[in-house]
């Protein structure tokens, strides 16, 4: 059957072994994605069913596992690598800036790095220090690599089949706190382009765009708000690299105002940018500044402090009123 | 310069003994120093040696009984909900107590997330190692009180900072050293070995202690290395040392003996403790997926506690009143540290603005200010 | 004699050797900073009167520098450190992200990391590969970091010295391209505060912001302007964590109009922070959307193509005229 | 598993040859490979040989001329202002040339900047080498054309890159192998450390080819290693060996050695090739400011052209007709590349937005659009 209702770290394990039953360059790599399955049972029975050879339990060195990644899809192969956590991904960020991002253009298009880099990000699971950050902004910045997040299962499978199938890096974030969270997937559908926004709420009032995470806090936030008589629109951005403008503009033009919401910290995140360039798009339209709810200038704050810290309910509303205030 | 390795050059007497005990794997690590045998039978060494007293001895196997307590109370706890996770010590008390015992007041320490046991050599009070696993703090104590840094989580970095630490030090002209602890996954990050790159440069005065535990949450120590990792240190200009970390002695004799030779001025030093993590990689960590009984088995016949009780008492260096005033110690100590995490409160929420800058910034200024009204909405009673 | 007409990169190279005299901490550390001076120069002669002991030429390591800079500052000492180009500092990223930048929050304020990052950086040397990026957002969105950039000799001076005395890390951006340009320094002058901006030119119609390299560039197309009857007012933001918005907010207020000019790429850059913020500060005195120039989302070309590429003084005009004609 | 070093294990006689060639390092490297003497002398190797016949010898030969002429000529260009910067590999061609011509077509090569010796042996045409040092791309070759990848600017990142593509070399089943170079100063790099390990985990057929010409900029060895680099390798499991760098015959039967080695299913070795930059670090570089001439001028004596010429004419295998003809084909080649230097054009200013995806990229194109109508607002005489 083709429609089956799954969490969204199921809904990756299917389309991962999919994916490498489709074609045999596909590998898995990274730290404890063998036998254990990954710490979030992503890569769990993948193993078992592919062998060491093609599924990787690498050396504990980001740096190389990203490195040898490289290596191996200029040899040929499909590597999907995963980062266990967002705050582990750094000692690969050479790799994945200097080298990943730039060896297509490098090589004036006659190498392509078809090399997906998994990251389980965000908070909200209570967990130590690493294990709760949004860094998309510091990949989103960089020429070279696309950027997406999935916030449903649906998604989830469908875009990791699109990035696993693009000749191009992808930086793929995994709403951690999401994973268990079930939705509907249908394996027969056609899918949308890997880089469109999707609306998944109609509104009139004003338009809400998240991704990942936050896509179900502002969802929550709509509904909340239509008790209160007020029209949200909700739209999932679900890449951050390309963005798609154009279906917030659309939006905008009809609601006039715009709030963007992120877990990542607001200072220089991606809610600026929507907002730089929407405020150029839609100077006319837009009835208010657009506003942003996200993480503060801080380190994410220990597990017990960190529903104060998350953007939650009241603040995407609290933002939504301060906007239709103008 | 000449390359060292005061391990390549020991005879194998010391290595015979850990295969007579029955241990398969010693075959393999023929160079393994070791003072005590499982069985706790005291047992010489061409190198390596410590003199003590029957009190000393009775203050080690005290550490590292009190250790096991503490940690054992802080798995209880996190089972019961008051820590979001802990990363237990079990099996690696003798390669913390007998490090931790090595060092002077003026040495310094860069821990991993595991070296509750070297944190009480430190005389770091054991419940402030849990503000961290109960998510109230990412590290509660003040590094300079213990000379024990905060906890670090990301595995390899420490080595970095207790490398700049130590050449400091050697700036200083003082005759400190500082230890870097990590572990066997660590060692595959490149930041450990550029921490043996500078340490052998500027000749610092470090000991890298890597507690070869045998595991790096389900991968086992074939997928960090193909020789055994005490080895890695010859070809860096250093020598490397392997000692059976289930032996306190040895490990309290080798890592005193790589401290006197960073304070002389003689450089880093790698020491390598075989041991065994007898647990799940932390409260998180599940290893009936990865690992098989019988090698968890294998490695309980070696406890670092057991035998050094066997030798206490066999040389008859503690009577029963001292394990019976011992484990009432244990308890009280257990029920201190429950007690404590109970009443740890939670951070304000303001807390978030703390200390991320010492100097300020107009920014986080700005978002405290806003944070504050925000909160202050909803106390009105006029959140909107 | 207080005042002196010299360059920026012997201007930092003086107060680098004031800061050694003043403090025994301070200490320098990098690749061929010894002997060799710098490739730029920058610490030349230091290591004559200072000895390898102060000036310390380390094993290229990028990730090895920061991290034993970190340990040497927990002794107490007060590295400076030289990452070569910015293209080199990515292997110490993770160092500075996840240490040197949170160290004294995991502490609860009980350490302090005065470390700072020296980084040339930004084209228009004609160099090869990675010689000439612009990466000041990776740091300024990481809370914990201070980010600033001199534009001129008496600035790179005093901002040196303040950010060798402010107890956070400090990210150095030295604009190489300028390293020649000289300028008057008073050494006896009162600094302002490390994180002011400063109004470089006075005007009425239209504000520019910029920092680093781009400023020369911006006060050259005000010059421009001025010829063509257009009164600019040119902000030189000099630091880019904190951002000194009050400083743009007041200008803004005024001249109604802002763009914002970088050499770093737009996408995510620091211009969508501050057209996101200023929008929200000042959104019903804007006669027109905040407007950025700056790099493409593309990597730095190659030495012949970036005169097309770097935002010279027509695409700031350009910009200047399009705001305009709002 | 076992720790196999073949260079530690080798008797010292070829290295006393070193010594007697008035070397004053020759001492401190006793265990250097070495076939041919300074003076041009052919002597054993218990473990390296080659059996060359007198046109393969002159071949080695004219390899290494005609790189030395380009080089040149490149520096030259760059005096001249058609170049940006040059780095030239002036002292290392036998380095280069040794161990690039131990590769078989389908071994791949990852070089650093100054691979410009084995670029040629891959078949790459010089002039291609250029472009990235003019400023018209940033590697002007297709990398599968010749299985010789661009060259890596960042010091130590090609390192993985090499390995990861023998993994995948070794996944296919097939006996090729991968050398990477690199050179002594990015041997400090965490990459190159993650490279070992890796390689070593999971025995990549991969040959790490270190060229310690003793410099890094201004920095000497001595500022990255304590002790030889070669006997790094050990620590991480598998073989290093130092080969006297300025040998040609040495540096092929080295290499040779390690890359059969390879194809066996053996794993990695590390080649240290020890040699001399002569020239300056790139033409950007002073090196007055930091080395003294006499270093230089005491390795002019040990030229590995020179040492194969006097092996060439007092062996009778080449005549004057030879290096006359040969003396003709350099200007040639240096003619060649001059004129097709000055003939490379100018990219277009389009082509800023080319090739940064592969699968396209919303805002790439709408910038190039933006881009597109901007440049055409000047040549239309509309520029605002
Ligand atoms: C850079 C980085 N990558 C991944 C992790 C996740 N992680 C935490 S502990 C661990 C295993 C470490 O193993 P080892 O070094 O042997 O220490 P042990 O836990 O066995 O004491 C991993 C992969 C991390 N903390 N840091
Ligand atoms: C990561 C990084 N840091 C710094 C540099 C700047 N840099 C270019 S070459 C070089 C010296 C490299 O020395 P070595 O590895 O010995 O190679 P050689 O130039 O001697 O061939 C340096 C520091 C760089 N390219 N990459
Ligand atoms: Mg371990
Ligand atoms: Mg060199």
């Amino acid at each position: 059957m083709a429609v089956q209702k799954l969490p969204i770290a199921k809904a990756i394990n299917e389309s991962l072994r999919k994916a490498m039953e489709t074609d045999p360059k596909v590998l898995i790599m990274g730290e404890d994605v063998g036998k254990l399955g990954g710490v979030f049972r992503v890569t769990d029975g993948l193993f078992k069913d592919f062998g060491e050879d093609r599924v990787i339990d690498t050396p504990l060195a980001e740096s190389g596992i990203v490195g040898t990644a490289i290596g191996l899809a200029l040899r040929g192969y499909r590597p999907v690598v995963e980062i266990q956590f967002d705050g582990f991904v750094f000692p690969a960020y050479d790799q994945i800036v200097t080298q990943l991002a730039k060896m297509h253009a490098r090589a004036l298009g006659k190498i392509k790095l078809p090399v997906v880099v998994r990251i389980p990000y965000g908070g909200g699971i209570g967990a130590v220090e690493h294990h709760s950050e949004s860094p998309e902004t510091l990949f989103a910045h960089v020429a070279g690599l696309k950027v997406v997040s999935p916030s449903n299962a649906s998604d989830a499978y469908w875009m990791m089949q699109q990035a696993i199938q693009c000749d191009d890096p992808v930086i793929f974030f995994e709403p951690k706190r999401r994973y268990w969270d079930k939705g509907e997937l249908d394996t027969e559908a056609i899918p949308g382009p890997l880089h469109a926004a999707r609306t998944v709420r109609d509104g009139s009032d004003l338009t809400l765009v998240a991704y990942g995470p936050m896509v179900k806090v502002c969802l929550e936030a709509a509904a909340a708000a239509q008790e209160e008589g007020k029209s949200i629109e909700v739209v999932d951005l679900r890449s951050m690299s390309p963005i798609d403008f154009d279906a917030i503009q659309a939006s905008v033009e009809r609601t006039r105002r715009l709030v963007v919401v992120h877990e990542a910290p607001v200072f220089y995140g991606a809610g600026a940018e929507i907002a730089a360039r929407i405020t150029e798009r839609c100077f006319y339209h837009l009835e208010a500044p657009v506003l942003r709810v996200g993480g503060y200038h801080a380190p994410y704050p220990p597990a017990r402090l960190e529903e104060e810290y998350l953007p939650g309910l009241d603040r995407v509303l609290d933002a939504v009123d301060r906007s239709l205030a103008y | 310069m000449t390359v060292e390795s005061t391990a390549a050059r020991k005879p194998r007497r010391s290595s015979k003994r850990t295969a007579a005990a029955g241990a398969k794997k010693a075959a393999a690590e023929p160079e393994l120093v070791q003072l005590l045998t499982p069985e706790g039978e005291r047992v010489e060494h061409p190198d390596y040696d410590v003199d003590l007293s029957a009190e000393e001895l009775r203050g080690l196997y005290r550490d590292m009984v009190l250790t096991r307590r503490f940690d054992a109370e802080a798995t209880a706890l996190q089972r019961q909900g008051e820590l979001g996770l802990w990363a237990s010590l079990l099996g690696q008390e003798a390669a913390q107590i007998g490090s931790g015992r090595a060092l002077r007041d003026d040495d310094y320490v860069f821990p991993t997330y595991r070296e509750h046991g070297v944190a009480w050599c430190r005389g770091v009070d054991p419940t402030n190692l849990l503000g961290m696993f109960r998510g109230v703090n990412h590290g509660g104590w003040d590094p300079n009180t213990n000379n024990f840094h905060l906890y670090t989580i990301v595995i390899g970095s420490q080595t970095l900072h207790a490398t700049g630490y130590a050449m400091g030090v050697a700036k200083d002209g003082a005759d400190s050293a500082v230890v870097a602890y990590f572990g066997d996954g660590a060692s595959s990050q490149g930041d450990v070995a550029e921490a043996f790159t500078f340490s052998a440069v500027y000749n610092a005065p470090v000991v890298f202690f890597c507690q070869n535990n045998q595991w790096a949450i389900s991968e086992p120590t074939e997928k960090q290395m193909r020789v055994p990792l005490y080895q890695r240190a010859q070809g860096f200009g250093f020598p490397g040392v392997r000692v059976d970390g289930n032996d306190v002695l040895a490990c309290l004799a080798v890592t005193k003996s790589a401290l006197e030779r960073a304070r002389r001025g003689e450089g880093p030093t790698l020491v390598e403790a075989f041991t065994y993590r007898m647990g799940a990689h932390t409260t998180s960590d599940d290893p009936t997926k990865y690992r098989a009984d019988e090698e968890r088995e294998a490695w309980e016949a070696k406890d670092p506690i057991l035998r050094l009780r066997a030798y206490l008492e066999n040389a008859g260096h503690a009577d029963a009143a001292f394990f019976e005033e011992l484990e009432t110690e244990s308890e009280t100590l257990g029920k201190r540290v429950r007690e404590a995490v109970r009443a740890m409160p939670d951070p304000e929420p303001m807390a978030i603005f703390d200390h991320i800058y010492a100097d300020g910034h107009a920014l986080v200024d700005e978002e405290r200010a806003q944070f504050a009204a925000y909160q202050a909405s909803f106390s009105d009673g006029e959140g909107n």
